[in-house]
């Protein structure tokens, strides 16, 4: 049923990161997703790149709508406080949460369903607002949890399970981040960890709004040849855009690559993420240029992967509205309450 | 007969025109002269063009209901003198603008008539100016013909315009001219004037919107999620407002985060998001509103998460009458969501408990962690009330609720999120980041068991429902008490009200009262209804509830809720978006005595010599 | 005690493993063989791997309710076989996979071991048929087991697979080897077995949701805006599967639009405006997202836009327990939106009632012009029902209410879309397109005159409003009256039910009448109430409201509609999610008189003799 | 009070249109808006192409949400229905009564508010479906009904009446349509009459989803000189990127230009658009190009107006879904409904 497996006895040989913990210090509960389901690899590179990162689990908040793609957050970082909140809607939980506490990492995962569809609005403005979040959606074309309908990110003409053909255009989520302003917009492959974990690492760093559109193909219903967000068809229409590390503060993590040529990134806390382009013109500062890359190609029916859009100028929706760096919810009433001298001012203006 | 300090005045203008500003500094003069004032804003859904009017209740008694029959009416709006000319009570005043002639068809009246527009196009070029200081020379004149003080006009006049001290001079010139002008033109004979009291010394003069939004500074809220709907939209305002004076620490940052959100599903979201991360956090609405938050109600009542909800009513259903008051959310707010869910209504009935309301609501938020509606309303939050002033006692300690802190979980085995420890249905809660090992838990609005685990077993997802129900039970002992007022003699006619109905019903028992009718009150204030209320119906033969909307919700609710025999529970209802009267409650209370024998009876009995 | 005709057989899986199909076929060829049955499918709100029941109650009588107590269980998922067992009677079966050897601690139950994984290892190479012939091979032995006639099976498959024909051998050859197996090895004297009789001869097997959405192309629905949610979504499907069968004309082009909205709020804002512009139209969902919808319910109550909306109820709050059923949904749906609102409600009992109640709520929406909310559930909507044929009158027309046409427009004067001109509070409409120069109105939300000009004149308002609560009364003339069945004697007691508490009712009653007891039922099958549910009440000392929620909800909406007295309403409540047993009832009901004293008298009074 | 007068007694002098009707025939009531509101000059222009293009008022359904700019069909076509129905929510609306008559034009005038905030997610799904309608935002950067709060519209660091900051990023309505797939979408200005009734006329007479943002300054609340929504901000940045007309099938309607070169734009009943670019580089066929000169030209602070972006391929939901030419609500009961022997056809089915 799982890719990911219960803790059993703790392994003294298993790899330790900074905080000495071990990757199964990251795990979740057991997944109830179909054996198989993109989702579930989706979790592991998010256990990846928080083991990584060397996150305190208890400093992530993982949020999520209703979906098998949002009841994810079960299945991995135990010791993270959870929400499943009501379907579409995690954006404005997610917000909200944020705004009590900015001290913590906070990580939306959401299905195509929950985000284009019933959450666009809330998807649109939360990208406007520029929460520090990361925002995952899994994304399989489909509804699968209530089995199989369309959902709107499947592409024209695909065909589902049942057999019907889709009639609709697709939404490209990533190009819609892109227009209304996210500051970091990569899409990648459930089973490529390769490439996922690190575009994770780094957007789990990105102080902002950051989106990664995972293709992560539903074994059950939006599985087979005719369906662009299988496993057979994303293998061969995937052009990945390059190949993304992260370096972090304290110990750099090396990875092989085995071709093209690379390009530093810088992101906020002079960390550095390390971009190789298979496409030598990807520019990914570019907005006009990151649109034009994946309206093209998704006419000519190739999916764009890897880091298509970074804004360098990071900043998130308390920079905005210019709140105390202190998190608000651990403030004191000494802060909060004016108390009965403040009343003596307001009856004043009022008699 | 003079009426010193009992009349109303009542300005027809039309919106957009300026005249809100002067006409409020009327109603201001009056209550720094001591004496009790109510105005009402009666406007449009609309931003130019339309009538409007200022409806001002002067009460030497401190009534503040409206009252119907106005003794002076500034009629400067054309498209309103017909129908306004009918509400003058006879001998009453009529002021209008007679820089153009005018005939009026009614006798019984008076007639004043100032050149309002010819004065100002005399003395101003700016033909902004020449319509805006139309109002000010009313006023002046207004002023005189009702003998209120000069100096707190200008007073208020410096006060408005502290931040562009140029336009003092130019308006203090326009009331001057309209004082001259009625001092060499007009009859100063009136039979309505008012005198310096010290009734509204202590008093202050304040809209409930405005309260409750420093209530919620009070109160510690940090986080607000909203999105603009008359007649809300002051509250986050005024919460902004005192944010701005309060909450900006040294370093120039702010202790709060308000958003406008794109909608109320969002508005919502956000409250409870940062609810469930600690924050105090609420958010305020009215009406549609409500509805589109409907689902997020269900998941904050059914996952346990505080939340603090203003719904400040209008007239429904729909978009119904925006910009007019009703209590008619009732039923709607208390069942707010599909599935079995009851939520905990607060009902403030004037701006001073707005303020502690909305302060209190974020600790019985924290306590019961389950959302807390206050039912307000446009007249409440809109309008202008005469109360005593705000007060807090420093000592106050906010009350989190049941939270658990790291030292908490170090010590604890066993946690569930949603165990009852105590006994009182009330589970502990853990906030995210608190511990690194210990707490975490996943919140969820499918059922769970007392772990906060999925489960798909339906008795254990009943236990947990009922669970839910004894919490919402022993919510009782929080929640603010209903307020019985006892007719002068044993009665069993007793009247229950809330909220911005309040001030009618006084009014309309004392009527009543000097009539010989006894008539017991009851004031609820908080909803689930605790046993005061169910006595107090117990114990009188008549009950009437009297409320504003159609369908007479709040006698359903108390019905339902108290299992009562409803054949005795009368109603009172008025529903046109208008404050209520007292005259209408008398009226529509001396018609139920004529329905109904027994009740003649027991309303006025006299007490038998003992 | 040899039990023909007459148990319940269980199977427990995990889901996504290929059982829904056979067991399906095992309830269908008990059907087949006469025989009433009633299949209840207990699944998990989850794709694959979780446990899921599926329960047969197979009963001569024709009770069509759970029942408690499994005389067959047939467990196949390990994770459930310690719970599964406890439910199984003594003497009862347990029939299980022995491919490994298992050991159960009970012992007064009866252990089939058929070594279903090790015959299809045997007989398959392809790993997914392994899995999936597993479930064939067991039917086939049970068929054996309980003497079902093997060619009902056959056919069966045949049809199943009719368009896939290459899988018709090897099912069959699966089927066979179950059987084969179980003749050879089995001891075939169980005391339950089937035997062919008639009573179903005539009858279907069907789930309410097809029913609905089949009852939705005969009610002339041509555009239907949905969200996909558990348990609605079958409905639409159905729809749309019989809008390809019966509604694609010669040119290849389709009579209706069904579209897949993006929410909730854009499905049913879909159904209002193709409602508004003369199509029949309807929507259909469950608990959240009758939520989402409540302001555009408010507004087609308000603006009066003829509305269907079917909601299958499911487990609330929240998102709840989204495969368990439940009736929980009433009073949100009876009083949906903010603001005086009241809606109308069907509620169906059974399949037969969907697709009648389903085809004749268009009528009601178009004659009411409001929304007609169908109240079905889980257990209707997506179990299978033993019923009548469908029935369809030739004759019927449609009534679409008083819609203007351009005839009609060109005789008339003074046309106002809100005029109450034939005293029943229903006004005339007309649609866009249909007259030049006449009949043009705005439709709108906001307060509106009868000429559905905007006012904010607030009596205007409320008499417009007291026009709706007049049509909402007048609406009963329209709508199905409830059912009564008289106790064999006179009594002073009745129970008060709807919708799939129905068949459990029925049961319960026949048991408690062969224990003495005699009770008058009534089944309501709308909302408003009408003046024969008022009136059962009356007549009766102790009135009993059956329903399957926790807070008694159609108790309270009966006793706020009819302003009776609550102090002698009792409830029987489920709530956990499983469609309720007449056993459960019996007990409650036994409960309820234990503690009333006067209520047992009434039930067991002997007749006297004349 | 309005720029529009209600009909008074009929002037037999009046221009008329192919049927015979004057433009008193297209006025509505009497606008309650204030003195000067964009919003009224939008509705005269509706007025103005409903009358060239002989529409039979009451073969036009004007659907709104709630605003000022959404009371404005009270203000033109009375002869029409008109549909106020509630906040962001009209894009639904529009779609059912677009599904049940084909027949009809439908007409949705919305504001800035009412689109790009609570009903951004259908707005969005309207256009993925290619409704067939004119979608006209009046957009002013404000929520004017409700006295002056931001809208998503509303440019970054421009003032609120107040002398608030906004604080947030615009979103581009113009550029999320063409990235939805909006088949026709311009920007204009209230004020420009010569261009917005040809825009209007064209947009009327496409099929598929036309949307037509309108700058219409809020002179209550937003017409101050810090807002880019202003008439003075207007005029003075904008850019317009082409005249426009429309050859309707049976008049020509002459319009004297005054400098560009012209490019024919064919749509779809045969007729004609003469697009006259100022910018000689505009492309209005090609969807990167029109979204790169959006983007462009926001981060420069110019508006760009006039037909941005045309997809000649026509077509609706209607044809998506394949539904009968035969509008379905005068489907008659033996068209639609299988009677008792479509009923032995089921009740064979499940015996
Ligand atoms: C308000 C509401 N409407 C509908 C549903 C039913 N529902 C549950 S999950 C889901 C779709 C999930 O699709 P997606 O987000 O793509 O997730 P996936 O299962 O494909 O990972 C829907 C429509 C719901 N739970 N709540
Ligand atoms: C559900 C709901 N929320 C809020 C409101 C209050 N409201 C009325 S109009 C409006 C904003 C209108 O802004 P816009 O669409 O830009 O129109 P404008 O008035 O600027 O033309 C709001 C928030 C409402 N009517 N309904
Ligand atoms: S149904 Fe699809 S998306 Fe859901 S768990 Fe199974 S494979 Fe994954
Ligand atoms: S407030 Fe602004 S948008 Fe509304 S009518 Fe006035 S000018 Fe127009
Ligand atoms: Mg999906
Ligand atoms: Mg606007």
């Amino acid at each position: 049923m799982s890719y990911i497996k219960k803790p059993s006895a703790k392994h003294p040989r298993l790899p330790k990161n900074r905080l000495g913990l071990t990757r199964r210090d990251y795990e979740g509960a057991l997944s109830t997703l179909c054996a198989g389901c993109g989702h579930d690899s989706v979790s592991s590179a998010i256990i990846e790149a928080c083991f990584n990162l060397s996150i305190p689990a208890h400093k992530l908040a993982k949020l999520s709508g209703i979906g098998c793609s949002s009841k994810t957050p079960t299945y991995f970082l135990n010791k993270s406080h959870g929400f499943n909140s009501v379907h579409g809607r995690m954006p404005s939980v997610a917000t909200g949460a944020n705004l009590a506490n900015r001290d913590l990492f906070y990580l939306g995962v959401s299905g195509d369903g929950d985000t284009a569809s019933i959450g666009l609005g809330q998807f649109c403005h939360i990208i406007r607002r520029r929460l520090n979040m990361l925002y995952v959606v899994d994304n399989n074309g489909t509804y699968g949890l209530t089995k199989g309908q369309f959902s709107a990110t499947n592409d024209k003409e695909s065909k589902s399970k049942k057999g019907e053909d889709n009639l609709f255009e697709s939404i490209d989520l990533a190009a819609l981040a892109i227009q209304l302003g996210a500051g970091f917009v990569a899409r990648s492959f459930s089973g490529d960890k390769e490439q996922l974990v690190p575009l994770m690492t780094a957007a789990l760093k990105y102080k902002g709004f950051s989106f990664i559109d995972v293709i992560s193909p539903c074994v059950t219903f939006n599985n087979h040849i005719q369906s662009t967000k299988s496993y057979q068809y994303f293998r061969e229409h995937n052009e990945a855009l390059g190949f993304l590390d992260v370096i972090p503060d304290k110990e750099e993590i090396k990875i092989q690559y085995d071709e093209g040529t690379t390009t530093e990134v810088e992101i906020h806390d002079g960390s550095k993420m390390i971009l190789r382009k298979l496409d030598n013109n990807h520019n990914p500062y570019d907005k006009s240029n990151a649109l034009s890359v994946l309206n093209g190609h998704q006419s000519d029916g190739s999916v764009v992967t890897g880091l298509i859009y970074l804004d360098k100028n990071e900043m998130d929706l308390h920079d905005t509205i210019n709140t105390n760096h202190k998190p608000l919810n651990i403030l004191s009433e000494k802060e909060l309450c004016p108390g009965s001298s403040g009343l003596d001012f307001v009856n004043k203006n009022f008699s | 007969m003079s009426k010193v300090n009992d009349f109303v005045v009542k300005f027809a203008n039309v919106n957009g025109s300026g005249s809100a500003s002067a006409n409020l500094m009327f109603a201001k003069s009056i209550f720094r002269m001591g004496v009790p004032v109510t105005p009402k804003n009666i406007f449009p859904s609309n931003i130019q063009g339309l009538p409007t009017w200022f409806e001002v209740r002067i009460s030497k008694d401190g009534y503040a209901a409206r009252r119907d029959g106005i003794d002076c009416f500034i009629t400067l709006n054309p498209q309103t003198y017909q129908s306004d000319m009918k509400e003058i009570l006879p001998g009453g005043y009529l002021i209008y603008d007679n820089t153009m002639e005018r005939k009026f068809p009614r006798k019984n009246i008076n007639y004043i008539g100032i050149p309002m527009a010819k004065i100002c196009s005399d003395n101003y070029e700016d033909p902004r100016q020449r319509q805006l200081f139309k109002n000010i020379v009313c006023l002046g004149a207004l002023a005189v013909l009702l003998k209120i003080d000069i100096k707190i006009i200008e007073n208020l006049i410096k006060e408005d315009f502290e931040k562009k001290p140029k336009l003092i001079p130019p308006n203090i010139q326009a009331l001057h001219l309209g004082i001259d002008y009625a001092k060499n033109n007009l009859d100063l004979n009136l039979d309505i004037s008012v005198k310096k009291v010290r009734t509204t010394k202590k008093k202050i003069l304040i809209q409930g919107n405005e309260a409750a939004g420093l209530g919620c500074v009070y109160g510690g809220a940090t986080v607000a999620g909203w999105y603009p709907i008359t007649p809300s939209t002051s509250l986050v305002e005024a919460f902004q407002k005192y944010v701005n004076i309060f909450r900006v620490n040294d370093e120039n940052k702010v202790n709060a985060g308000i958003v406008q959100a794109e909608d109320e599903l969002s508005a919502v979201g956000m409250a409870i998001g940062a609810n469930w991360n600690g924050a105090r956090a609420f958010t305020a609405t009215s009406g549609p509103g409500v509805s589109l938050m409907s689902e997020f109600l269900g998941l904050a009542y059914f996952a346990e998460i505080p939340l603090v909800l203003f719904n400040i009513q209008r007239g429904g259903p729909s978009t119904g009458m925006p910009t007019r008051t009703q209590q008619s959310d009732i039923l709607s707010c208390a069942y707010a969501s599909h599935g079995d869910t009851k939520h905990i209504l607060l009902f403030p009935s004037d701006p001073k408990e707005c303020f502690e309301m909305a302060a209190q609501s974020f600790d019985l938020a924290d306590i019961l962690q389950t959302p807390i509606i206050v039912m307000s309303d446009l007249d409440i939050g809109m309008n202008d009330w005469v109360i005593d002033p705000l007060k807090w006692d420093d000592k106050t300690k906010y009350n989190r609720g049941k939270v658990l802190n790291k030292k908490d979980l170090d010590d604890l085995v066993n946690w569930g999120r949603y165990l009852d420890v105590d006994g009182d249905g009330i589970p502990y809660r853990t906030l995210p980041g608190t511990h690194e090992t210990k707490g975490s838990y996943f919140t969820r609005g499918t059922s769970h068991d007392a772990f906060a685990g999925y489960t798909e077993d339906g008795r254990i997802n009943a236990d947990n429902m009922m669970r839910i129900t004894k919490k919402f039970k022993k919510s009782l002992k929080y929640l603010p008490r209903s307020i019985r007022k006892k007719a002068k003699e044993e009665t069993s006619i007793g009247i229950i009200y809330f909220g911005s109905t309040a001030c009618a019903i006084d009014e309309a028992n004392d009527i009543l009262e000097s009539q010989g009718h006894n008539i017991d009150l009851l004031r609820i204030r908080s909803f689930p209804f605790g046993r005061g209320i169910s006595s107090f119906i117990d114990e009188h033969e008549h009950i009437i509830v009297m409320e504003q909307n159609r369908d007479a919700q709040m006698r359903s609710l108390l019905i339902n809720e108290l299992n009562k025999n409803c054949s005795n529970i009368h109603s009172i209802l008025n529903f046109d978006g208008s404050p209520v009267t007292a005259d209408f409650i008398v009226k529509e209370y001396l018609n139920l005595l004529k329905k109904n024998e027994s009740m003649l009876k027991a309303s006025k009995k006299k007490k038998t010599a003992a």
